[in-house]
């Protein structure tokens, strides 16, 4: 790994860390706005973290190092994810972990930790948050695998670098069969691992109808401050991801500062939109059954599943 | 003499001198003995499998041994790996025996290291005739063992009872599929049989493989064959579950492919599509069997079931890539088989040891009464963590590195084979998905429910740690998991050159220490740096979160968030039950599980509930579909059979003369 | 369906009023290290549930409050500040003391409606423990029964500062 | 046109086809149900015009706005007629098999289409022969519809979508199906559609439901 690519990682860390909250802001205005409300401002979310890093952490008792380690897991697994995803540019891509198995795979490590953290705080909050995460997490992974393979048929890799760069050497690969299948699909398959409606409301004040808010019920503090952030952070990784994949242009091919700020620049753009027209999707959504979801993920797979075979009958 | 027969005879001798020495050493010390004995004929058997890895061969006659056809032992790299794989197992079993003596009747602790050294016999073994000794020599030792506390406990004899009948109904599919071979060759010796598979029609040879395709999956806990495997398992003493379970279960992966592709040289490409889809099909029920179990190691037992199947999807699509004549990519699905059956035996060890030591400090294996033993038992509940984390096949865990390279075998090889390998493919990536999602959600079950939290029982609650002796064999595993996890190519090139030898193919692909990088396609992966990665990232992040956080507030624990209720008792918890539930409710239709609720109401008013019980069994469909009505039917053959036999002596002689005269007729007649 | 909930989003618009001047109470110092942004924990300790729907309506659409930075949240652990309703009856008395000591450090107590202050009209009456005051330390009031919207607003806004 | 511009065009109105058929599987709400089976129509009538460009046949044009107006046009009408006509009826049908699992259902039976049109396309391998197999799957789908739904409607929508993937899979073999054909295939399905209506509608009057279960009384 090149002294470039470690700071093309440092830099793509920076954006991500400081931007994810913004965008966070972004999509709350947005919903506000929908909502007739006038908004808390897009600053708020930083706001509310900084408050909660002055404030005093908590140990719950009776719970264990895995209740303290989350947070941090959480957060290491995302940094590390971003490090090596190629947002900005493709020039500094690592020569291993950029595989999107691996990416997904190190996602799916920090969700688990979350859930270990939630069960072992022993209320009944708590279990059933992980309980049903774990449900959601293992019939996501299907949809998630196979359409990475729909995706990596074409190229003859799961590297993202090389899927990026394949697809921006021949854009109209991007309105194929095989393509708009799979972004349906993943598409879908974020909105479940970010916990966004229909799977799950972020906002509620309804224990019994969360599912990622339950098992934090009982941090406080700075430990707080970092679960928010991760997960503000895992939402701008996964449409970062999905805008990656599905609209590679303006990705940088140099490690150049202009190519680098250009590449910044225009992700946060994409993630930018992608996270508004979600906010402003939401809206119209109500929240599904817990039971009804798997119809939902079942969908998905199969547009995966028909994606691959797009791909490999329709070339 | 080289280095794999000295190794290799010292581990038969050693493993005879203990099971000599063991019952009559004095009852307290026979575990010691028996266990000291089993890991140094371990030690000396992983020597001669890394020699017969480094490229060493050995081939030995012993005609005296065996009536008719002799033993001869013959020792490949193939037999060099399972060699090596059943030898490390038996290392950390054997240390972990010492501690956790066990039933300690003479028979029980001389099988011990009997049972090791048939299982080391089996992939050594150069003909039909020495293999089948072996392998059921192989079969009674673990019977022996699993019988072990028959007396303490009637599950223990069901489960053996079940063990025995489908160990044997195995070992007869075995025995006739070699036969049939070894008919058309020279003699019963393996190269006469590799000569004589090449040029075998089709349907004999269609025939020989799913003969002994049913035997070895029988072993290797396939469904449908997997019913002894969450029955005997969980009975038998904890080391012995791990030996099975680890050990003596991948010897079934080792038939298959010593017949399927020495033997038999490959085959057709329908073979291996079944392989594939036995694998799938294992796969997925043994991990959504796991998801939903309550008793701990029958979770071990179903997970074990689903890593079989993953191994033989790797297996099948080897075979299909194969027939397809892509070597380089079959020998790339054989190497993600082989290595992770490696992983697994590891990781399964380390699972099953600790929760033999948590059986052994709680005295039960359910899990909704565990939890809260990482106050009293650390080490324990760190051996457990570890071995979850390499079996959920998450980074940083061992069967992360394999089943990548699974996926990537078969994300390549889906335009290899045309229309079929382009639609078995697809549902082969998407049956592996979904079986590491269940896999994780039933290991964050054993380990959350089960070790953090409160404790929910009593005995939970009085844990405390095993004898330094039983961490000792668990820390030998955890170390292998460890290793494994990290540093693959540590026994990557050494698997890959097994798996290209099969197909007399090139490297599948060049393991650095740092980098594994796929051969021909590009692809690459390392575990040391995705590690490292995390591991900097979490240091990082506490150093971050400490510098900004406000240095005036320290750290303060305070009582659980009980809704400003009374205190939490361990009955608001969530159980392994209540946290499977949401699968099990959306896998109904697969596992339909019995429940029923009854309501006794109040004696004053019946719209006062007085209590209400709630009891929910998960039986396995497939036994009842398919074991019912052979069960039945035996049952029936066997009153039909009680009328010949009244009891009278005369009437049973008077049946053996009948026969004799009966046949010699024949005899005349047809002369 | 989708479309027609469109259009009354477009006639509608933002129907909340325009912020009212920012109070000048003066800030209680913990507050302040707050700084701008405030999670409350609404514990209702044997209200009337008066309060509950001004509570509700001060959130809404209209008052909007969430604009000045104050969030309602679902466990105390996450909070700053609690909303506490009702006179505090003797089997929310405990519950109550509770709560208080799940939220971190700094943390502020506002007593919402009379009878939060000094149990209004249910001072004295059998099973009434006592006002707010005397089970957990009240750092504001909002008088009124029930208080009218702007009123808790202005209260929130006193503590968010903005 | 050129070969991959061809390709491109086939391959997206296949694509749109069967992600329509996919959706009428997915889908619980009547309603939607057959503004899907509109949207099916329009792509299927695309399918046709991009054919017709190709081979540069005003026949084939002709055609296409045929199945325009038939099948994005008059038979969703029909079908939403029949729907307000079931006024007070749960507007949601209730499938016999729950959704998830006929959706994997579906994905099985992509899957053999594919296998079973392998000898159809190696026929003659061209860019519009390479959909064969999605008319064919639309034709699975459209059947395991007609098995596993209890309304009369939703069946009729599946009967409907059988008829769009055999009509696909004609035009598609490059068999060039005649315009008379086409004709009569269009009457004989409008036949059926306005029958099935007038059915459904006795049904109504006797049962009071369309639920087909109810048909079971007329044994005894």
């Amino acid at each position: 790994m090149s002294v470039a690519g470690i700071t093309v990682a440092l830099v793509q860390a920076v954006v991500v860390l400081v931007g994810s909250p913004l965008l966070l802001g972004i999509m709350r205005q947005v919903r506000a706005r929908l909502e007739g409300r006038a908004g808390a401002g897009v600053l708020q979310p930083w706001r509310d973290l900084r408050k909660l890093m002055r404030k005093q952490p908590l140990t719950p008792r009776g719970t264990t190092e895995v209740f303290r380690m989350a947070p941090l897991v959480l957060m290491a697994t995302t940094l590390a994810v971003v490090a090596v995803v190629p947002f900005v540019t493709t020039a500094a891509v690592p020569a291993a972990g950029a595989d999107l198995f691996v990416v997904v795979a190190l996602l799916t490590l920090g969700a688990v930790a979350l859930a270990l953290a939630g069960l072992d705080t022993g209320t009944a909050f708590g279990g059933m948050g992980a309980s049903r995460e774990i449900t959601i997490l293992a019939l996501v992974e299907p949809t998630l695998l196979v359409g990475v393979l729909a995706l990596s048929v074409p190229v003859g890799s799961t590297d993202l670098g090389d899927i990026v760069t394949s697809t921006l050497r021949d854009p109209g690969r991007v309105i194929t069969p095989a393509h708009v299948l799979a972004a349906v699909a993943l598409g879908l398959a974020v909105v479940a691992e970010t916990g966004r409606l229909p799977v799950d409301n972020p906002s509620t004040h309804l224990e019994l109808t969360m599912v990622h808010e339950a098992m934090v019920l009982e941090y406080a503090g700075p430990d707080l401050a970092l679960v928010e952030l991760a997960s503000a952070m895992r939402l701008t990784v996964f449409l970062g991801l999905w805008a990656t994949l599905f609209a590679p242009w303006g990705i940088a091919g140099t490690t150049g500062p202009g190519a680098v700020a250009l590449g910044v620049a225009v992700f946060a753009v994409k993630v930018t939109a992608l996270g508004a027209g979600l906010a402003g999707a939401e809206v119209f959504l109500a929240k599904l059954r817990l039971f009804r979801t798997p119809e939902l993920l079942a969908g998905s797979f199969v547009l995966a599943l028909l994606a691959v075979v797009a791909s490999f009958f329709f070339g | 003499m080289n280095a794999v027969g000295a190794g290799l005879g010292v581990a038969l001798l050693l493993a005879l001198a203990a099971a000599v020495a063991a019952p009559l050493a004095p009852r307290t010390a026979r575990p010691a003995v028996a266990g000291a004995g089993t890991a140094l004929c371990g030690a000396a058997a992983v020597l001669a499998g890394v020699a017969a890895l480094a490229g060493q061969r050995l081939t030995v006659e012993l005609p005296g041994v065996l009536p008719l056809t002799g033993l001869t032992i013959t020792v490949d790299a193939l037999g060099g790996l399972f060699l090596a794989v059943v030898g490390a197992v038996a290392v950390a079993t054997g240390i972990y025996a010492i501690g956790y003596g066990g039933p300690d009747g003479r028979g029980v602790q001389a099988a011990l290291p009997l049972f090791v050294a048939s299982m080391l016999l089996v992939p050594v073994a150069g003909n039909v005739g020495g293999f089948l000794l072996c392998w059921e020599l192989m079969a009674l030792t673990s019977l022996l063992l699993v019988a072990a506390e028959h007396r303490r406990r009637d599950e223990v004899a069901s489960a053996a009872r079940w063990y025995a009948v489908m160990t044997h109904v195995g070992f007869v599919a075995i025995l006739i599929g070699l036969v049939v071979l070894a008919g058309h060759a020279v003699d019963d010796s393996f190269p006469a049989l590799r000569s004589a598979g090449a040029q075998l029609e089709p349907a004999t040879a269609g025939l020989v493989f799913v003969l002994t395709l049913v035997g070895f999956a029988s072993k290797a806990g396939i469904v449908p064959l997997h019913a002894w495997l969450p029955r005997a398992h969980p009975e038998a003493p904890s080391h012995v579950s791990a030996l099975m379970s680890a050990a003596m279960v991948t010897l079934g992966v080792y038939g298959i492919v010593r017949v399927g592709f020495d033997l038999l040289g490959g085959g057709t490409p329908w073979w291996w599509v079944l392989v594939l889809l036995l694998g799938a099909v294992s796969a997925v029920y043994g991990i959504l069997q796991a998801a939903i179990a309550t008793d701990l190691k029958a979770l071990l037992a179903c997970s074990t079931t689903e890593n079989m199947g993953i191994v033989l999807v790797g297996v099948g699509a080897a075979g299909m890539f194969a027939g397809a004549g892509n070597l380089l990519l079959a020998g790339l699905a054989l190497t993600a088989a082989l290595l992770h059956v490696g992983n697994h035996s590891a990781f399964k060890t380390l699972l099953f040891l600790a929760a033999g030591s948590v059986l052994h400090a709680t005295g039960t294996r359910d899990l909704d009464a565990l939890g809260g033993l990482r106050a009293g038992m650390p080490v324990t509940t760190a051996a457990f963590g570890l071995g979850a984390l390499s079996a959920s096949a998450l980074p940083l865990g061992a069967a992360f590195v394999s089943e990548w390279l699974l996926l990537q075998a078969l994300v390549h090889g889906l335009a290899v084979g045309g229309v079929a390998t382009a639609i078995v493919m697809p549902l082969a990536v998407a049956t592996v998905a979904l079986t590491a999602g269940l896999a994780v959600a039933a290991f964050v079950k054993a380990f959350g429910v089960g070790f953090l939290a409160r404790p929910r029982s009593a005995a939970a609650a009085r844990a405390h740690e095993s004898p330094p002796t039983m961490l000792a064999g668990m820390a030998v595993a955890g170390v292998a998991c460890a290793a494994l996890a990290l540093a693959p190519a540590l026994v990557l090139p050494a698997v890959g050159r097994v798996g290209g030898a099969l197909f007399g193919a090139a490297d599948p692909l060049a393991a650095g220490l740092l980098v594994v990088r796929l051969q021909g396609f590009t692809g690459s992966l390392s575990p040391l740096l995705v590690a490292g990665a995390v591991l900097v990232g979490t240091a990082a992040v506490a150093l971050g979160a400490r510098l900004l956080a406000a240095r005036s507030r320290d750290r303060t624990a305070v009582r659980l968030w009980d809704c400003g209720a009374g205190p939490l008792s361990a009955r608001m918890e969530y159980t392994a039950t209540s946290f499977a539930q949401p699968l099990q409710r959306v896998f109904d239709d697969v596992v339909r599980p019995e429940q029923d609720v009854d309501v006794t109401h109040h004696r004053e008013s019946q719209y006062l509930v007085d209590a209400v019980r709630y009891r929910l069994r998960v039986p396995d469909r497939l036994e009842h579909g398919l074991y019912r009505p052979v069960l039945t039917a035996v049952a029936a053959w066997g009153r039909l059979g009680a009328r010949l036999a009244t009891g009278s002596i005369h009437l049973y002689l008077g049946y053996g003369f009948v026969a004799v005269c009966g046949l010699m007729v024949l005899l005349v007649a047809i002369r | 369906m989708v479309l027609d909930l469109w259009r009354r989003i477009r006639r509608v618009g933002t129907s909340a009023e325009p912020p009212p001047p920012r109070p000048v109470a003066d800030r209680p110092d913990r507050a302040v290290e707050l700084g701008g942004s405030v999670q409350l924990r609404h514990v209702d300790a044997g209200s009337c549930n008066g309060c509950e729907i001004e509570i509700g309506s001060a959130f809404g659409p209209v008052y909007d409050a969430e604009r000045y930075g104050a969030r309602l949240v679902a466990s105390p652990r996450h909070a700053d500040a609690l909303l506490v309703t009702g006179a505090v009856t003797r089997n929310m008395r405990e519950p109550l003391r509770r709560t208080y000591q799940a939220v971190p450090e700094p943390k502020l107590v506002v007593a919402v409606g009379d009878c939060a202050r000094n149990c209004g009209v249910f001072a004295g009456a059998y099973g009434v423990a006592g006002a707010v005051g005397d089970v957990v330390p009240v750092d504001l009031e909002v008088p009124g029964c029930p208080p009218r919207p702007e009123a808790i607003v202005e209260a929130l806004r006193t503590l968010t500062g903005r | 046109m050129s070969e991959a511009l061809l390709t491109q065009l086939v391959g997206l109105g296949a694509g749109a086809v069967l992600l329509t058929a996919v959706l009428v599987l997915w889908l619980r709400e009547l309603a939607v149900v057959i503004r899907v089976f509109a949207a099916q129509g329009v792509a299927l009538a695309g399918l046709v015009a991009v054919l017709a460009v190709h081979e540069g046949s005003g026949e084939l044009a002709v055609v296409a706005v045929g199945v325009l107006v038939l099948r994005a046009g008059l038979l969703p009408h029909l079908l939403r007629r029949a729907l307000s006509a079931a006024e007070g009826e749960r507007r949601v049908t209730r499938p016999l098999v729950n959704v998830a699992a006929s959706l994997l259902a579906a994905a099985v039976l992509t899957l053999l289409a594919l296998a079973v049109s392998q000898p159809l396309v190696a026929l003659a391998p061209s860019p519009v022969t390479a959909a064969i197999p999605v008319g064919m799957a639309v034709v699975l789908i459209g059947f395991f519809v007609l098995v596993t739904r209890r309304r009369a409607l939703s069946q009729l929508t599946g009967f409907l979508l059988m008829d769009n993937g055999i009509t696909a899979v004609g035009f598609l073999t490059g068999a060039g199906v005649a315009l008379i054909v086409e004709l009569g295939v269009f009457l004989d399905v409008l036949l059926a559609v306005l029958v099935l209506g007038v059915l459904t509608g006795r049904m109504r009057d006797v049962f009071g439901r369309t639920d087909l279960d109810e048909l079971r009384e007329l044994h005894d």
